[in-house]
């Protein structure tokens, strides 16, 4: 099952990049990369078959860092909404300095 | 795994799985609403948390059910609903044509060079004798994880205690109002 | 060891280092007396003056300061009538200042009477210190006493004497008294020390002092912009000069490895004689004679030099400093003879220098112009003699010149000061005191003066029997014997045979000579001759200057007329037992002898009656120009100054001495300036390396810059695309590479 | 006689450490005391900083002149040295010693330092103990220069003197300070970068037994080889380092701007000192380490193009600045080039005569830049334009500057002849067209000086406000004296100067010709 798993997540994680660069609502964009995330996890998981228990340890971590990071990310959105009543990437321009 | 109709019955919910978080995938990143969006990727996490278990991973599997699912997925719908992000001029978020099209291409090459990468000789060069999981009998479903977790891991695994205070502290000053 | 075993060195001799330092203590003294004087320090802190407005006293100061200045340029015929104040430390520094000078000449005098007794040829060498011994090179600050240099001396210190007296009386109501004693006895020191080097280093000192004593004093009276402009000319011109002397010097030292007079006369055969590096030596150390002594092309700073008091223009304009020249061409007797081309060359120049500075004395008005031209010219003599391989001929004429030519100059002062002393007191400040066209008729104030000058006139035209009569005819007949036959002869010049160079060199010198007897005629006239033109209110103020003045003109009168007794020729005693024959040139033997007689080599000398004919020849001529002079000018018919119309033609190119400085503007200093500010200084350094390197390389990075900061664009989208694109990439990599 | 006394208290073994110490410690008594008198006003402050700042140099200069007899100048060893490790892992130490040519620049260092802070006694009112910390750190970065036999030590050392220099010219200088501090570091980092690749090179190419770099200067002269062409590479990049402080032609121009700008004392510390470590660099370090790059006819004849270029050129671009500053910066390009005529024309008098140079130019071009400061301080301009005259007002201040000028032009008698006329004479045997064209400058040196002179003292005073201007005061003749007697010191008795650098000098010559004969062998003695 090695070979579906990592086809499917290869095809999980190409079908989040897309996402990514097709989507300009800062919400859907994270929710792709959470799904970039999971498609990484699932390589994990499925190649912790071969290797170890330690591939699942890492999803573990990355799960948590995949919290963190949704906990602030939101928190950021939440402030550029309230700053410019938008979340479309096109009117986020902030770094720009 | 010494009944034989296991992998059969086995093969078919995998590949059935497998299909579910494919299609539910592509049906996310094509909605327009936030919200049926985040639905279908929910459908996309527990289809994968079935596979996990299917992968002897029922830890991780729980896992991607109570933190993705649970707890990551809940909060999106929560700022969606909270922004009230429901207005047609945001749902009309794609790109253009163009940009579509150049995506779905790099797209394609993304997933060529991953399949040609997940078959190439590296890859089979990267594989080492699979370690013996005689201990897993014994050692349970927890017991293979938590192992490594506190042995080896066991300052990774409190920075990300960390890691999870900062984030809490950073979101609650982020989306503090500000008083002005 | 050397000086050990010398005859002198048991003598006063060995006091010769005594010589320089003389005048060097009178330098210092007066120096600092000149600067206690002028001593009005500053406020602790300078920058505070400014906000504290001006005090009374500081302006106060200036304006004394500038009225003084302003009185001393009265020489220049631009008195003012003000209260003449005697500077405070006027009668220390009269004693100091020519002090030192007696006691240098009677020093002088003693070493003289010393080295008369021992009669030793080797030259007397005094090593003081060693002063730059690099490797193999050694030079020590060392002082040399032979003939040649004795000579020198006395005739420094002596005239020197003489002059620093008469400054005494010329310059006592100026307010920098102290300060032109002190620059006039460094100069001496530096002279001293020119002509008593041991080696071409220790001359080379003396050289440049001098000619920064010559800078100084030129620019004296320094608030006057064209004083000090011809000050810096001075020194420019000069420094051509030195350029060419220090090459010579280079060239001495790798090819001889010394620079040591008594070893390089020793080592000097080992040049190969007419060689490309003896002639080469000779041609840039002749440059620099050229520049010291104001030959053509060089000579464009002298005129100019009469910028400075007259006393410094007799001294060092006419009888020391500018005859440097001659002295190294003499002193280096022994390279010279070895390259007759160079030779050539000397005497070629001197000639042509020599007629073209008189055509230019033809048509000046100025009093001191004349002379100054009058001595480039006789400079262009004496190179002819030592030219022509006539190294004694060169010195006499060199000794006679110091006379008359001194007597002319500070004749010549005592003139403007008695004018400027009669514009002064009647409160005249337009005419020009230095003018001939407001002179005239003098005879009758200045009787002392008149007589003193013609002898001088009388001496430099080359009557007999005045001193420059003996020097100028040895000076053409040797011109005449060695294009007979000599080495010279023998050479040729650029392809012209060396002979047709020299009796060229000779008819020039013939021609030279009549001119002179001219010039100088006519400046007899204008000035003392005819009706006076100075103006009825300032005629009774014309006298005759003091005594502080007039006797060394006396003194020096008495030189001009019997200097020539120094070396008489055989055919002259032959006709009348006046003294001992060619007693310099024997003087001189040990020095200058053996070069003589190499340049002369086996030509056959000139028979007794041509020589006869020749001075015959000369003698006409210098009567001839004389009687042209009073035949064809009229002091009568001049107008002053004021009155005199623009001349024209040829005439007006004479006044403007052929145009020489304006052609050298045109075609050296101005492209020169030109070319450093427009190319060098905006084109090269301002314009390449810092605008197009320097500047250039900056922006090239801030256009790089800019290119990034474009990536930042502040957009997450593009980014993503970024990122992915780079991702993609890098699989790529890693699959080729797998 | 002070030999012996000298040693009786050891002298050697702690002079050159002390020397590198004393003015860090001085800084930080500034430091301290700037702290302390914060609440005084800006002259009291001055007053003080300027007093322990001078303290300090003076003591500095007061124990260096011990080395003039302590040191053994004709052996063939490091004098006073002391090696400590560092990083012994990187075979980095603390590796001193001197020999005859440093100790003479040495002691023009801790000389002229006291006399700059004389120098800008009244004209630094702004921030003043930071001032004068910075010229304490700027001396021992200068000091150690001269001292370090290590790589590395030498190259921190280089880069200490580098940044004090900066900030003085960038907050206490004139109105384009910043352009002119920030080209003045720009260049100066381009080429110590370089050298500093260079410096690794070595290191790691000459390893020990064990493996480890080494960055010992005489460890790397006795074993170091380089493969084909690296040598001429390595040339290269320490010649660029070295060129540019020179500064050769045509990297000179950061030098005109840096002087113009900088303060007084700047400008002295810059001209005097800090140009030195470009030549002294060629001296102690190009030349030794790579006698054949020196030996190769197409890298010599082109440093010898390029300083004869600089000579002529610095010359007559001398001749047409406005600015008095500018024209004496100029003109420093012309002198620095004599040396660097000198010792690449790799004769005894030529490089004897450059090491003269060196220090002449010190004086020289000091006490031009210190004249220049006092009629600015008078007068806020340097523009030539603005004088005329000041002889009658300020003759003390003429008779300097003429004796000055005098010397910078070069006339005998004074310091600027000697060190001319041996590098000519010497470079004379070698190089000769090069020596003739370089010749010719002394006519230029007098147009420019002369022109400067003369249209600041001489002429007509015409403009009022120089009528009123002040002579110099007591400390301003003081501060001038020690140069006027070195002129004429080193003008007629160059000896003891010349005894004392004639063996080290040697010795880089034969090492350049001794190594260079046996792959070449066309170098004329």
């Amino acid at each position: 099952m090695l070979a579906e798993s990592l086809t499917l997540s290869a095809a999980l994680f190409t079908i989040g990049v897309v996402g990514v660069l097709t989507r300009r609502n800062a919400i859907i964009v994270f929710m792709c990369v959470e799904l970039m995330l999971n498609a990484v996890n699932l390589s994990f998981v499925a190649l912790s078959r071969l290797y170890g228990a330690t591939g699942q340890v890492f999803v573990i971590f990355v799960m948590t860092v995949a919290a963190a990071e949704a906990a602030v990310g939101l928190a950021i959105i939440i402030a550029i909404f309230r700053h410019k009543k938008s979340v479309n990437l096109q009117d986020i321009n902030l770094l720009r300095g | 795994m010494q009944n034989e109709f296991l992998p059969l019955f086995y093969t078919f919910h995998f590949y059935l799985f497998g299909l579910i978080a494919l299609v539910g995938a592509i049906v996310f990143v094509t909605r327009k609403s936030p919200v049926a969006a985040a639905l279908w990727l929910v459908v996309v996490m527990f289809a994968l948390a079935a596979l996990y278990v299917m992968l002897d991973a029922q830890f991780v599997g729980m896992m991607q059910i109570l933190v993705y699912a649970g707890a990551i997925m809940v909060v999106f719908l929560f700022v969606v609903m909270l922004l009230n992000l429901g207005h047609p001029s945001d749902l009309n978020d794609m790109r253009g044509k163009l940009g579509r099209l150049l995506a779905g291409l790099v797209g394609l090459a993304l997933v060529a060079e991953l399949m040609a990468l997940t078959r190439s000789e590296v890859t089979m060069k990267l594989v080492v004798p699979p370690v013996e999981n005689a201990a897993a009998g014994t050692a349970g479903i927890i017991g293979p994880i938590a192992g490594p977790l506190f042995k080896e891991y066991l300052l990774a695994f409190e920075l990300t205690s960390v890691l999870l205070l900062v984030a809490i502290i950073g979101a609650v000053v982020l989306a503090k109002k500000r008083s002005n | 060891m050397l000086q050990n075993a010398h005859p002198l060195a048991e003598t006063v001799a060995r006091f010769v280092w005594w010589l320089p330092t003389v005048p060097l203590l009178g330098f210092l003294i007066n120096g600092a007396l000149s600067m206690f004087a002028a001593a009005k320090l500053g406020p602790a802190d300078p920058s505070a003056a400014d906000h504290h407005g001006h005090s009374g006293e500081a302006h106060d100061q200036p304006h004394a300061a500038e009225h003084g200045a302003e009185h001393g340029a009265a020489d220049a015929g631009h008195g003012d009538h003000g209260h003449v104040v005697r500077h405070k430390y006027a009668p220390i520094v009269s004693i100091v200042g020519p002090g030192v000078m007696v006691l240098a000449f009677g020093l002088a005098l003693a070493t003289f009477m010393a080295m008369r007794s021992a009669e030793s040829p080797a030259p007397y060498i005094n090593t003081l210190f060693s002063w730059l011994p690099v490797g193999d090179l050694k030079v020590d600050a060392a002082l040399q006493l032979d003939a040649l240099s004795m000579v020198m001396v006395l005739v420094i210190t002596g005239i020197g004497m003489l002059i620093h007296l008469f400054s005494v009386g010329y310059m006592q109501d100026d307010p920098g008294y102290p300060r032109y004693f002190a620059y006039l006895n460094l100069f001496v020191f530096f002279m001293l020390l020119l002509v008593l080097g041991a080696n071409y280093v220790v001359t080379f000192v003396g050289w440049e002092g001098v000619g920064l004593c010559s800078y100084l004093l030129i620019g004296f009276w320094f608030s006057d912009k064209a004083n000090a402009d011809a000050g810096k000319k001075a020194f420019v011109v000069n420094r051509i000069g030195d350029f060419g002397f220090m090459v010579a010097m280079f060239l001495l030292f790798s090819h001889l490895g010394t620079l040591d007079y008594a070893a390089i006369a020793e080592s000097a055969d080992k040049l190969p004689a007419g060689g490309i590096v003896v002639t080469a030596i000779c041609l840039f150390l002749f440059l620099g004679c050229a520049g010291k002594s104001a030959q053509i092309p060089l000579f464009v700073w002298l005129p100019d030099a009469m910028a400075g008091p007259t006393p410094v223009s007799a001294l060092i304009h006419a009888a020391t400093m500018v005859t440097a020249g001659v002295f190294l061409v003499a002193r280096s007797s022994m390279l010279f003879s070895l390259a007759p081309v160079a030779s050539l060359t000397v005497a070629l120049t001197g000639a042509v220098t020599a007629l073209f500075a008189a055509t230019i004395g033809l048509k000046q008005w100025d009093i001191k112009k004349v002379l100054a031209y009058s001595t480039v010219s006789q400079l262009g003599y004496m190179f002819v003699g030592v030219g022509v391989g006539a190294y004694s001929a060169g010195v006499f004429h060199l000794i006679t010149h110091a006379f008359f030519k001194a007597l002319l100059f500070l004749g010549s002062g005592s003139v403007i000061f008695s004018m400027h002393r009669a514009y002064h007191a009647t409160h005249n400040h337009g005419d020009d005191a230095q003018d001939m066209r407001n002179m005239g008729g003098l005879k009758q104030y200045m009787p002392i003066t008149w007589g003193l000058m013609w002898i001088a006139t009388l001496a430099i035209a080359g009557v007999p029997p005045f001193s420059g009569f003996f020097s100028k005819d040895e000076i053409l007949g040797a011109a005449f014997a060695r294009a007979h036959g000599s080495t010279l002869a023998d050479a040729s010049l650029l392809g012209i045979p060396g002979n047709i160079v020299l009796y060229t060199v000779w008819i020039f010198g013939l021609a030279a000579a009549l001119l002179t007897a001219i010039y100088m005629t006519r400046m007899m006239l204008y000035t003392f001759h005819g009706p006076n033109r100075t103006g009825d209110a300032a005629r009774p103020h014309l006298a005759e200057a003091p005594w502080i003045m007039t006797g060394p003109l006396l003194v020096l009168g008495v030189l001009s007329l019997a200097g020539g007794w120094l070396n008489l020729p055989e055919v002259v005693t032959d006709l009348m037992p006046l003294g001992p024959t060619a007693k310099l040139e024997h003087w001189l033997e040990p020095v200058v002898g053996e070069a003589t007689k190499r340049v002369a080599g086996a030509g056959t000398p000139v028979a007794a009656s041509t020589e006869e004919l020749l001075i015959g020849f000369a003698v006409a001529i210098a009567i001839a120009g004389i009687t042209i002079a009073v035949m064809r000018l009229k002091p009568s018919a001049l107008v002053p100054k004021s009155a005199a119309s623009p001349s024209t033609g040829l005439q007006s190119v004479l006044e403007n001495k052929w145009y020489v400085d304006e052609a050298y503007d045109a075609a050296i200093v101005r492209p020169t300036y030109t070319f450093s500010r427009s190319v060098l200084w905006t084109g090269v350094d301002i314009g390449l390396i810092d605008t197009i390197l320097v500047n250039g390389s900056a922006a090239a990075a801030r256009f790089l810059g800019w290119i990034g900061s474009q990536l930042q664009s502040g957009r997450v989208g593009t980014y993503a695309w970024l990122l992915v694109l780079g991702a993609v990439l890098l699989l790529r990599a890693f699959a080729r590479a797998s | 006689m002070m030999k012996e006394m000298l040693a009786s208290i050891g002298y050697n073994y702690w002079i050159l450490t002390v020397l590198l110490a004393l003015p860090i410690v001085g800084a930080v008594a500034l430091a301290f005391q700037a702290s302390a008198s914060a609440s005084q006003d800006a002259l009291a402050r001055m007053g003080s900083a300027r007093k322990l700042a001078l303290l300090f140099f003076a003591a500095e200069c007061l124990i260096s002149l011990g080395l003039w007899w302590s040191v053994d100048y004709g052996s063939p060893d490091w004098q006073a040295a002391a090696a400590v490790p560092w990083i012994p892992s990187w075979g980095i130490y603390y590796r001193i010693g001197v020999d005859g040519i440093a100790v003479v620049l040495m002691l023009m260092t801790t000389c002229i330092m006291p006399l700059t802070v004389l120098g800008s006694w009244t004209s630094i009112r702004e921030k003043p103990h930071a001032f004068y910390a910075l010229l304490l750190v700027l001396t021992t970065g200068m000091l150690g220069v001269f001292m370090s036999l290590d790589l590395v030590l030498f190259y921190v050392f280089w880069e200490l003197m580098l940044i004090p220099m900066y900030l003085i010219i960038g907050i206490w200088g004139g109105q384009r300070r910043l352009y002119a501090s920030l080209k003045f570091f720009l260049f100066t980092m381009l080429g110590s970068l370089l050298m500093l690749v260079a410096i690794l090179y070595i290191g790691l190419k000459t390893a020990d037994p064990l493996g480890r770099p080494v960055f010992n200067y005489d460890f790397i002269l006795q074993s170091a080889s380089y493969p084909g062409s690296a040598a001429l590479w390595l040339f290269g990049a320490f010649f660029v380092a070295f060129a540019v402080k020179v500064p050769m032609w045509p990297f000179h121009t950061w030098l005109p701007d840096a002087h113009v700008e900088a303060p007084t004392a700047g400008s002295v510390v810059l001209a005097s000192v800090m140009l030195k470590m470009g030549t002294f660099g060629f001296v102690r370090f190009a030349l030794p380490l790579f006698p054949d790059a020196v030996a190769n006819p197409m890298v010599r004849s082109t440093v010898i193009t390029l300083a004869v270029i600089g000579i002529v050129y610095g010359a007559l671009v001398s001749m047409v600045q406005p600015d008095f500053k500018k024209l004496v910066a100029y003109s420093s390009v012309s002198h620095l080039g004599f040396v660097m005529l000198g010792i690449f024309a790799l004769t005894t008098q030529s490089m004897q005569g450059a090491l003269l140079i060196n220090i002449n130019h010190a004086v020289s071009t000091g006490a031009l830049f210190l004249l220049i400061g006092m009629i600015y301080e008078r007068r806020h301009t340097r523009l030539l334009a603005d004088f005329g005259g000041i002889a009658k007002v300020m003759p003390i201040f003429a008779v300097m500057l003429t004796i000055v000028a005098l010397s910078s032009i070069g006339v005998p008698g004074t310091n600027g002849f000697v060190g001319e006329f041996l590098v000519l004479i010497g470079a004379f045997r070698t190089e000769p067209i090069a020596a003739t064209i370089a010749t010719t400058v002394v006519i230029f040196a007098a147009v420019y000086l002369l022109w400067a002179l003369q249209r600041i003292i001489y002429n007509p005073l015409a403009k009022p406000e120089n009528a009123a201007l002040k002579d110099l005061n007591a400390r301003e003749i003081g501060l001038l004296l020690p140069f006027i007697i070195a002129i004429f010191w080193l003008g007629l008795y160059p000896a003891p100067i010349l005894n004392r650098t004639h063996s080290a000098a040697t010795r880089i010559i034969e090492r350049v010709h001794g190594l260079s004969e046996s792959s070449s062998g066309s170098v004329r003695p």
